[in-house]
This record gives C-alpha cells, structure tokens and sequence, in this order.
C-alpha cells in the first residue's frame, strides 16, 4: 500500500502541536511506518516541497508574509489542509493583544529598530485559506492527532465536535468549579474534546481549545458577574486563545 | 515556488532559522545564523495581564521548555507578590523540570541529532534504519513525559502547576508508580550511555567558548550566574546579559560586557560542575562534544528525578491547596536552568497586581553570540572544503547548540 | 403488621455480610465534597444523608464513552466481551430506582441491547428511603414507572424497615438474617407516584410553542450540557468509530448526547431540524414530560431535581410542566 | 439476530451516477435478511469500517441471493471516504429498520410517486416492486425533480418505463442549463409545478413522497387542494440517525421515532406536530 503523504509545517507558534505528535512515543514508529512525514522540518532533513501531499497539517497562526506564501503553497498541493491547534484554528496567544496595534507593541519589544517590521496582528488559517479539518488545543490532544491521522488512512476527515469541556467535566463526575467553587472556569464557552482536562484537576478551565460552536457569551456573562467576575475581566480571560470574543 | 523547491531552512532543530554562508571571492569566510522566527511579542502581550494569567501565557513560548517557563515565571510572580511555597510544592516543581530535562534531551538527541551520526535524514529513516535506537530513546522521553504529566497535568503547557501551590497533589500511587518507571529506565539508560558516549564527533574540535550558568539551588534552580570568574546576582542579570536589538535576528542578542560572548547550556553546566565520573568523556570541551553533555545530563536528571520521588514519598504526600497571591505592585526576577540553559523570567506589576512590564531572556538568545564565535571557526577550520559539505558542517554545528528559536524570538 | 427491621448499629455488619458476594457500590462523599456512587471502601458507610449524587446510577448500565463494536479485517465486527462483576448498588432512592426502570423499558424491551444486559443483570438494588428536598419534583406526579428493587430500606427511628422486592432480595435477606428483628413498624405511606399505578397516557397534543417560557430557557440556557449528563433517564447517545493506526482495525463508540447541542438533529450538510434552541427545548421537554417511541406517553423524569441543581444557569422546567402536565394527571 | 452487529457484506460494484452520486451494489450473504426482506422505504445502516455508520434506502429489489443495492451521495464523514472505496471492499450492513410505504394498502389504487434529487432511491425500490406485480396496481405516475439534467438519476430505466407504458413520468429541473438537450417530458420547474396540470382521481390515490424536506409543506397543500386526504399522503423523512432501532434519541418527530414509526409516515401522523416537515 502507498503510504500517506503528509506535510507537517509551523507557522507563529511554540511548536507544541508537531511536539505532541513527536510525544506520541508509543505510536511514532506505527506512524513512521504508515505514513511518509515527507516535510517535516522540525524532525527530518531537507526541508523539501513536494509536488503534492494528500494531508498537509500546519500549526501555528500567520503573523508575517512569507507565513502567507508557505501557507498557499501547501494548501496548492495538499487534498487536505488541517489546521493544528488552537493557533491555527483561532490565532492563540499569539493574537491576544490583536486590535492593540501591532506596531506599538513591537516597538515594546524591539524599541525603535526596524526588527520584524512586517509583522502583522496573527490571523488564523481560515482567514486565508480553505481549511479541511481542525483539531484544536493549546496543545492538541495526541488521542485526537492519532484519531485524525489513523481517520485520513480510511479518507476520512475528523467528525467535528459540538459540545463544550462542562460536558466531558460532568461525565467525569467532577466538581464544579464554577457553580461550587465560584472560579472563573471557562468551559461552558470553550469547545470539549480534552476530558475536561483542568477542571479535572480542580484547575478552571483557560479555554484552551477556543469557542464552543453556540456559545452563549451573553448568558454566561450574567453567569459570571452573579460569581464576582467583571465582563472585561472575562472577555479579557477568553481572548487569551481567541481574539474573536468580543463583548 | 517550483515543485520540489527546497525551503532554505534549518531542520531537526526547534523553530525557524537559517544559516548563510558569507562568500568572499568565492570562498566562504564565514556563516551566519538568522533567526527569522515570526516573534509572538510576549514581553508586550504579558503587559496588562493580572499576574496569575503569567505563567499561563509565558509558559506559551516554547513547546519543548514549556514547564520551565511555567515554573520561572511562578517564581517570578511570587517573589514580586511575596507568596512562600512549601517544600512540597518545591519538590513537585522540581520533578516537573527535571521531567522536562529528560524529554528534552531525549529528544535532542534521539530524533533530532542522532540521525547526523547515522547518516539519515530524520526520524522518518531512522525508524526504517535503527528502529531499536530510536525506540529506546523513545521510552527515555516517554518517561520525561509522564514526569510531566504526572505533576503538570500535560506533557506540555502543564496547567496544574499554579502560583502557590498545585491544582491537585498526584497521588502517592502515581508517584509510586513513576518510582517503578524511573528506576526501569536504566537499562535504556546504561545502553544509551554506551552507545552515545562512545560516538565519535562529527566536527573538528573547537576552542573552548567561555560558560556561564545558574547556580545557587537544586540542580537547575538558583538566584545567581556564574562563570569560571565571577558570580552575578539575578538582580543584575540581565544587565550583565545586556541584550542588544541586532538587525539580522529576530531574537535580541546578549552583549555581555563586550567580552567573548559567554555558552550556556549543558556543556557549560557540566564545565562548570562535572561529577567525577564524567571528566573521561571531555578532554576537551569543544561544542562538538555537546551531545555527550546533554547524555550525561539526562542520566543525571533520571536520578535526580529519583531522588525527588523518593523525598515525596518518604515525606508523604499532603493535600494542600495553594497559597493565596495578594494583588500588589512588586517586582520578580526567576532565574533558572532550561534544557537548553541560563533562562531568566522577571516582571512588574501595578498596585492592582497588572503586569506593566516584562523581561525575558532564553537560552538561545543568550547563545547567539557563542554559535556565530563556533561557525566563524568551523568555516577557517574547514578551509578549502565544497561549499555543500561546509554548509552541511554548520548545521550540524549549530544543532550542537540544540537551539529553540520560538524561545529565542518568544 | 411485623416487618424486618434492622437497627442502625447493625447496618455497618449488613454491609460486611453483603460485601462478601459482591462488590458494594453505594453514595460516597469525595474529598471535594461531591457524591457519587462508587465503591464503598472497607469499614465505611456510604452516605445516605446525602440528597442526590452527581451522577445517576445510570452509569452503572450506560457509561459516558464505550466501545459497542471492535473490527478487525479478519473477524468483522464484533460485539466487546466486557469483564462484568456482581456489584451491590446501595443507598439507591426511589427516584434513581424508578430511572432504572426507565432504562430497563428502553434498553430490555423488545430487542435487548447487549452490553446493557450483561451489565444490569449484575447490579443487585438496594434502594433507600429519603426526604426530598428543593430541588425534587419527585412528589408531584404520579407515574406508570415502578421504583423496582430487589431490597428497600425504609428509614424509621432507630433503624430500617427492609422489604424484598424480587427473588434475589430474598436471597440477601437470607443471608442477613440473624442482623434482622420482627418488630411492628409502622412504615409511613410513599406518596411518590413511582409507587402509584398510573397508565401510561395517551398522545397529547403538542407543547404551545407560543409561550414565552421556551424563548426565556433558550436564551438562558449555556448549553453545557450537564442536565442531562446527569439526569437519570438522559439516554441519548452519538456514535463514532475510530479507526486503528494499522488500519485494519477499529472501534465503535458510543457517547452521551443532548438534544440542546447543535449537532443533535444535524445532518449531512450542516442542515438541522431543530436550529433554534427553543424548539430544542421543546423537544427536551416532550422527552421528559411525555417520552417518545416505545415509551411515549410515560414521562421519564423522575423528578430527582439533578438537572435544576447541577445547572449553572438555574433553570427549572418544573413550573411549565406543573402548567403544561399539572392537573390533568392528578 | 443481534441487531446492533452488522452483518459482512462486500462492495461489488460501484457506478457513478453523477459526480456526487453513486449506486453501489453489495453483496452479503444469500437470504441474509438484510437483503432478502424489506419494504420499499425501509432502510439498512451501512458501516464502513474504521469511518462509521449511516442510514440508507434501500435503493433495489429484495433479493434472495444477497444483493443488495443503494445509491449513495457523497456529502460527509462517511459518504466521502465511499467515494474511493473499490470493489471487493469490505463493509457491514444491518436491517432492515423502519416502516416503509404500506404496499398492500396500495392494492388496486392509483398511486403519484413523488421524487426530489436523492429521494428517487426508495422510490426506486418502490417502483421496482409495483413492476414486479404491475397488474396490482393501477395507474402509476412518477412526478421527479432535481437541480439539473445532470442530477436526474436513473433516467434511462424511467425513461424505458415510460416508453413501456407502464408510468406516466413527468420530469423537471430547477435550472436552466442543458435543459435544451434534456430528455423528453422533462421542464424547467420547481417540483411542486408539475402537479399543476395533473389530472387524478383523488378518491382512489395514494402519493407517496421523498425529496427534501424544503418541498413537502408545497407539495402537501397542493395534494391536499386536488383532493387527496391526509391518510392518503405519505412522505419519507430524514432524520438523524445513530442507532436505527429506536434508542439513540436523535430522530424522534414529535412523539414518535422516524428509524421505528417512519421514516415513511402518512401527513395524518405528521399533522400539528413542530418539526415534522422541515
Ligand atoms: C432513513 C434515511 C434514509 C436515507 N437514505 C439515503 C440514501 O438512500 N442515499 C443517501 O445518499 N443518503 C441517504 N440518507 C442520508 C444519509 O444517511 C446521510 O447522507 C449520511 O448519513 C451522511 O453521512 P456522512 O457521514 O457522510 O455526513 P456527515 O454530514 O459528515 O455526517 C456526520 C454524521 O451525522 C449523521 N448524519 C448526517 N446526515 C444524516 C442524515 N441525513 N440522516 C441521518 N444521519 C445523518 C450521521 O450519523 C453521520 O455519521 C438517508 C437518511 C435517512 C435518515
Ligand atoms: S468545572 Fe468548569 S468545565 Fe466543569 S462543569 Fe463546571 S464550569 Fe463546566
Ligand atoms: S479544560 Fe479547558 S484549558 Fe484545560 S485542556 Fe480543556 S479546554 Fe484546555
Ligand atoms: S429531568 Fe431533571 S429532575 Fe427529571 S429526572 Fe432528569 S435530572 Fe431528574
């Protein structure tokens, strides 16, 4: 059987999405034997195009311009552009301070030198390209990566998910955090797939995994001010992963 | 783009650089590291953030350090705020780092360097050429991991590593566990120690760069640098680093005093404190050897992980919750041991505890100056070599270096 | 009438005794302070204090994600063989137990779905008396579903009044009988409608979309998902299947669902018969106050409070069924 | 039978229809009930290992020898990946489910069958078994639509029904294009127009329906115009489906299941309730 041609590539990020799939140490030699990681920078030489892949899965959002070029070049060659992680699904950290004007805030960093000057406020892939599938987290989870990959050997795309981390959080019987606890959790908004992950360990949820599809802001904003929280405060807390929310 | 075209990047290595070759008369005179890494501003985006979402996004920086940024940034925001953590959660902290130690070293050097030695391209080929090497490296990491997993709660961006304290303590039966892991390990361990150490180096030795480490606490914590002469305190760290804005590098670079730039990382740590046994292995320290550092490293992070399961363990675990932060104006300055060496993490914060400015300085930033000193001379050394076979030379050199540019750039 | 009693400080030996032909599963108090139904440690007492656990026994019978089919290219598909042990369901109220029954109509009749089978025909029932408290709507409807046990422990002064309910509950009994006394109780009548006769009701007609209380649940509703986690008679699942990384092999998965989500009447092509949550409300409420299917006509909340104590927008269907229902059941 | 594991079956071939449209014939084995006994309108869950499970009309005629056969379009998770699935692949298949159109209440009837674009499968299946016994029924009409000629499935097998006399077929196509070059009895309209010049004998039909949900309520109140009682209106609805055997919770229309009660329900059992046609 022909192995799958993947393209792995990142963009504005921490590379945490191509490090979970290098974490996967039980499955990487499966892997490694059913696909072909045939641009994988960040785990093999040389950094070569090829004419086409059949999935190529970035991560990361688009901060510069030659992001944009790397970008369209694999979704030209690619019957499938997954976009890895929350960066690339919703813009991530990196985009936090979106709409502060990136100018000041290089110059924050930078001071007056030209440095990166072409740098522009992160945007996520679907802002300019088509993309086929998401698979989101701050990092992705590996049972998710390995699901998506072991999907694409079957031709299919992941089945999206429509229900936020509180579910998961019920199903596991936890406390919660938010209506016991009074915390800031934010997993009512945020998009489920982690097992509920922090709440489980009594932590509340950051919202790692970007917005649940429905969510009800308005409502839970009630939610929140009735616990103390301030409407800034939790849209500030949101944005963290998302520059989407707004108020 | 052409079909086929190949991307002028460095690969196996963290983050996006390049290296150029400097040709004068049709010879290469010198090479060049640039840091082309699109910068994400975290000293900018931390600035009108309440202190306990800090750590949350510094930690963001880097995928590979990920918990040691968590835990310099903690350490930073407590000292501005005054929190005292208990020797509990010092330790936990502690076998969170040194997990992070493990998985990246192993890393490093199964997947990443490795396959110079071997003549392959990446893990792709050495899956199909030396499947048992790369899985006995993979079990190594694969323990690192679950370190973090079991303290952090995530391999990566460990979430349950909170200002003050733990969101939850891991049981005794986990930590019991991981006891039975680390201590199954060694075989692996042993062997790779064998067989690491035994490799011969790809580069022609290198004079030896001068180092500078953290020093003052556990392994890999401490409030101070220090060279073979002199000891700088963290508060005045990083005006001794003294990074410089340069044009051809996103990443800011360390000056120093204007002296020779300064290495960091395991062979500085290990030059600066070699465990007996070890001293065999370097008759020179020439980064050429780093590998055999970071081997050694992560033998002595497997049993420094040991000893701190065996200290919770026989202190007994408590559930304790974590120390409330008051909000205030302060400042912190966290000076640490990354895998990739010296890390410092500092930040001001308002009256109302909002973050008006931070600082930080990684590792790879601090070795900018160390890897161009190493390139100048790999190209003199190799004088009258092919233009491919320099090139080729200079990315193992700076693989040496094990950079992370996402943490250089951050 | 003489009934078994058992005195409190014979309770803890009951429980010993039982342990001994199967795991003894009953309320327990967490650390964190919620209660769940979960293994009763050795020496301790589940706590029957406790109004309501998180989640129903229901996961006993349908757990939150399970494997329903492996497939390998050699054997097709084929059913899991589950390790399934005796377990002893202690400290079950009337509400969980008439939930069960709900579950048993769904799941045993007609075409019994397997796993449910296998992992039912295990639990032995225990229930317990309770008093309900702000949260319960136990008490106002009656209701054609049976609070079924194989044992029931009736709090009175001092102790229990236990009845068997099946052969199995003798079987216990049998085996605790020297902890038990005669003794001439009187058991205070349960006027909760799980122990009345109603029929199950013919069709009504449709719920009034008009009401502004369906616009008023949409808008407030967070959509987390947690009343019918939680909810004892909450069925609806999803199916996924999973393929191996050999791809040769693969898992089928079923996961808890809710009707208030997106995706639950999506079809291909991102087209839904149900896009505004009102309507989705509606359908909720027509599963809860008059089911559907095989059990249309029997309401399938029980009344255990669980949904409006767990939800974090506080919201209640109570008052729009006592408006919508009320009446015309008594 | 355990009806939640499915039976083996293989693909033995596959004919694109249109581009996004495929008739697939499988085999399983012979007299296995999953193709040896359902109704016109009855469907069977289709697993394709490693990807998932959905629901399909049965597209044929029942067969004693295994065959059976559906025809497919390629929207999603699990009709994408049949796209490139080969002969000889490997799937599973369990059924029949449901309640397909009450064939002997049809005995001696008239009888409009009514197709929008996919919703021609079951009323293939149908059509097929009313030509197996033709001389049961009476007249039979097969009003079809679909977006363009290019979508009309089946066509040469209408076509040479009609040739034969044995339906009346009126065709049309929403768009303009090609139309001009189209087959014969075939206009540019929305479905529900072809009912416009229709004459029928309300007292002695029965319409039996499946297209998109978007043209039922039209189609419903014209019939309902001509004369045809709510009894005599039956219409095949899609839901989401999971499980096929009442248990999953996703499909129920007011109080009743579609994978149980329909999915073919006469208008009368639909009437009043929210949801039940769009
Ligand atoms: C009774 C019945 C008969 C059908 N007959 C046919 C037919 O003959 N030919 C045909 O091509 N299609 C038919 N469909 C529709 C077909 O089931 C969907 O196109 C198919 O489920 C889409 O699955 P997918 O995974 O490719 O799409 P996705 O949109 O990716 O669906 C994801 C999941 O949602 C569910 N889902 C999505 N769409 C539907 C749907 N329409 N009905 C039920 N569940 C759905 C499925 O469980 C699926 O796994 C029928 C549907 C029903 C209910
Ligand atoms: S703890 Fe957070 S995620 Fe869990 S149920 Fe409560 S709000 Fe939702
Ligand atoms: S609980 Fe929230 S923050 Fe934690 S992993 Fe899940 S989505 Fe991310
Ligand atoms: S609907 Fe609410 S009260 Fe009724 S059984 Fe379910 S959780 Fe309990």
């Amino acid at each position: 059987m022909k192995k799958l041609r993947i393209a792995i590539a990142g963009l504005t990020a921490c590379s945490g999405c191509q490090l979970s799939l290098l974490n996967c140490e039980d499955e990487l030699p499966v892997l490694l034997e059913m696909f072909d990681f045939q641009f994988f920078p960040m785990a093999t030489s040389p950094a070569l195009l090829a004419d086409e892949y059949d999935a190529a899965l970035v991560e990361g959002c688009i901060s510069m311009p030659h992001e944009k070029e790397l970008l369209q070049e694999l979704r030209r060659r690619s019957r499938y552009l997954i976009a890895l992680g929350t960066c690339a699904a919703c813009g991530g950290v990196a985009a936090l301070r979106n709409g502060d004007g990136r100018e000041l805030l290089r110059q924050q960093v930078y001071g007056h030198s030209p440095v990166a000057d072409e740098t522009f406020d992160p945007i996520p892939l679907q802002s300019l390209v088509k993309v086929d599938a998401v698979v989101t987290g701050c990092p992705p989870e590996k049972e998710e990566l390995l699901r998506m990959l072991a999907g694409l050997l079957r031709g299919a795309l992941p089945v999206g998910i429509d229900y936020p981390v509180c579910t998961e959080c019920r199903m596991r019987e936890n406390l919660c955090l938010l209506t016991e606890r009074d915390a800031l959790c934010l997993g009512p908004l945020t998009l489920g797939g982690c097992g509920a992950r922090c709440p489980s360990l009594s932590v509340p949820c950051e919202g790692c995994r970007g917005p649940v599809p429905e969510a009800n802001l308005v409502e839970a904003l009630e939610v929140y001010a009735q616990k103390g929280f301030d409407r800034t405060a939790v849209i500030g807390r949101l944005r963290r992963f998302c520059p989407e929310w707004k108020l | 783009m052409n079909s086929s075209s190949k991307i002028d990047i460095l690969t196996r290595v963290e983050g996006h650089g390049t290296v150029k070759l400097v040709r004068e008369g049709g010879k290469v005179v010198d090479a060049r590291l640039d840091l082309h890494e699109s910068p994400r501003l975290f000293e900018a985006l931390v600035v009108g953030r309440r202190f306990d979402e800090i750590p949350d996004i510094a930690c963001r920086i880097c995928s590979i350090c990920s918990t040691v940024h968590k835990v310099a940034a903690l350490q930073a925001v407590e000292q501005a705020l005054a929190v005292d953590i208990t020797r509990q959660t010092g330790l936990l902290r502690e076998l969170a780092v040194q997990g992070g130690q493990i998985e990246s070293h192993a890393l490093h050097i199964f997947c990443l360097a490795l396959p110079d030695y071997l003549g392959v391209n990446g893990v792709q080929e050495l899956a199909a050429h030396e499947p048992e090497k790369l899985q006995m490296g993979l079990r190594i990491k694969k323990l690192g991991n679950l370190i973090q997993e079991t303290v952090g709660g995530r391999a990566i961006h460990p979430f349950n590593l909170l200002i003050g304290g733990l969101g939850t303590i891991p049981e005794a039966l986990k930590l019991q566990q991981l006891k039975e892991k680390l201590a199954a390990v060694h075989g692996d361990l042993a062997e790779s120690c064998d067989y690491i150490l035994d490799l011969d180096d790809l580069l022609p030795p290198l004079a030896m760069l001068p180092v500078c480490a953290v020093s003052g606490g556990p392994p890999l914590f401490g409030d101070r640098l220090i060279t073979p002469v002199e000891t700088v305190p963290a508060a005045s760290a990083a005006a001794w680093l003294n990074e410089q804005v340069l044009l051809h590098t996103h990443a800011k670079v360390s000056r120093f005093d204007g002296a020779a730039p300064f290495m960091v990382g395991p062979l500085a740590r290990l030059t600066l404190a070699m465990p007996a046994k070890y001293a065999q292995y370097f008759t020179n320290t020439s980064i050429s050897s780093s590998l055999k550092a970071r081997m050694i490293e992560l033998q002595l992070a497997v049993e420094r992980a040991q000893i701190l399961v065996d200290q919770l363990l026989d202190d007994g675990l408590k559930n304790e919750v974590p120390v409330i932060a008051a909000p205030g104006r302060g400042q912190g300055i966290s000076l640490m041991e990354a895998p990739r060496g010296a890390l410092l993490h500092s930040y001001r914060f308002d009256n109302n505890g909002v973050c008006s400015a931070g600082d930080i300085i990684t590792p790879t930033a601090i070795n900018q100056g160390a890897i161009a000193v190493s390139l100048k001379e790999l190209v003199i050394a190799m004088d009258g070599a092919e233009y491919e076979q320099i090139k080729k030379a200079t990315e193992i050199l700076i693989r040496c270096f094990d950079p992370c540019i996402s943490c250089a750039v951050h | 009438m003489a009934t078994q009693f058992i005195a409190n400080h014979n309770l803890a030996p009951l429980l010993v005794r039982l342990r001994q032909s199967a795991e003894l599963h009953g309320p327990v108090r967490g650390d964190d302070g919620v209660v769940r139904f979960a293994a009763i440690a050795p020496g301790t007492l589940p706590d029957l204090s406790a109004v309501r656990t998180l989640l129903p026994p229901k996961k006993y019978l349908l757990h939150p994600q399970e494997t329903i089919l492996k497939y390998t290219v050699r054997a097709g598909y084929q059913m899991p063989v589950e390790d399934v042990h005796q377990i002893i369901l202690f400290g079950l109220h009337p509400c969980d137990l008439a939930g069960i029954n709900y579950l048993d109509r769904i799941f045993l009749d007609d075409e019994p779905d397997p796993l449910y089978v296998a992992r039912r025909s295990v639990l032995a029932l225990v229930g317990v008396s309770c008093s309900p408290d702000e949260f319960c709507s136990c008490h106002q409807l009656t209701s054609p579903l049976k609070a079924l046990f194989d044992l029931f422990f009736n709090v009175v002064e001092g102790g229990f009044v236990v009845t068997s309910g099946s052969a199995r509950g003798d079987e216990l009994l049998e085996k605790v009988k020297d902890l038990l006394e005669e003794r001439v109780v009187a058991v205070p009548e349960d006027a909760r409608r799980f122990f009345g006769h109603a029929a199950a009701e013919a069709t009504r007609p449709e719920p009034d979309a008009t009401l502004p209380e369906w616009r008023e649940l949409a808008s407030r509703c967070l959509g987390c998902g947690a009343c019918s986690i939680c909810c004892p008679t909450c069925y609806c699942f999803d199916v996924l299947e999973f393929c191996g990384l050999d791809n040769c092999s693969a898992s089928r998965v079923r996961q808890w669902d809710n009707c208030l989500f997106k995706g639950h009447a999506e079809v291909a092509g991102g087209m839904t018969f149900r896009k505004d949550k009102a309507e989705r409300f509606r359908y909720r409420y027509r599963h809860k106050y008059r089911g559907f299917g095989l059990s249309q006509g029997i309401p399938s909340c029980v009344g255990c409070g669980r949904c409006r104590a767990v939800c974090p927008a506080g919201l209640d269907l109570r008052p729009l069924a006592e408006r919508l229902e009320g009446g015309q059941r008594e | 039978m355990n009806n939640n594991l499915p039976v083996p079956a293989v693909i033995s071939t596959i004919r694109p229809l249109t581009v996004d449209t495929s008739l697939f014939t499988l085999y399983t084995e012979p007299f296995c009930p999953v193709a040896a006994s359902f109704l016109p309108g009855q469907f069977l869950e289709l697993s394709l290992p490693g990807v998932g499970e959905i629901p399909l009309s049965y597209c044929g005629f029942p067969s004693q020898d295994g065959r059976i056969e559906l025809c497919v379009r390629h929207v999603g998770h699990v009709t994408t990946p049949l796209k490139v699935a080969a002969p000889g692949d490997a799937v599973g298949v369990r059924g029949p489910f449901g309640r397909g159109f009450p064939l002997s209440a049809y005995g001696g009837q008239d009888l409009l069958l009514i197709a929008g674009g996919l919703g021609i499968a079951p009323l293939r299946s149908l059509l097929l078994a009313l030509m197996n016994r033709r001389e049961l029924w009476g007249r039979l009409t097969l009003l079809y639509g679909a977006r363009e000629t290019g979508a009309l499935l089946f066509l040469d097998e209408l076509l040479e029904l009609q040739k034969r006399g044995e339906v009346e077929l009126q065709m049309s196509v929403d768009h303009q294009e090609h139309c001009l070059d189209g087959p014969p009895c075939c206009r540019i309209a929305l479905l529900p127009a072809l009912l416009d010049q229709l004459e029928l004998d309300p007292g002695r039909i029965f319409a039996a329906i499946c297209g998109p949900p978007v043209v039922y309520p039209l189609l419903v109140s014209r019939l309902q115009r001509m004369g045809l009682s709510d009894e005599n209106i039956h219409l095949s609805l899609e839901r989401r489906m999971k499980c096929g055997v009442g248990r999953c919770g996703h499909c129920a229309v007011g109080t009743r299941l579609c994978c149980v009660d329909g999915p073919v329900f006469s208008f009368a059992e639909l009437a009043g309730i929210e949801g039940s046609l769009v």
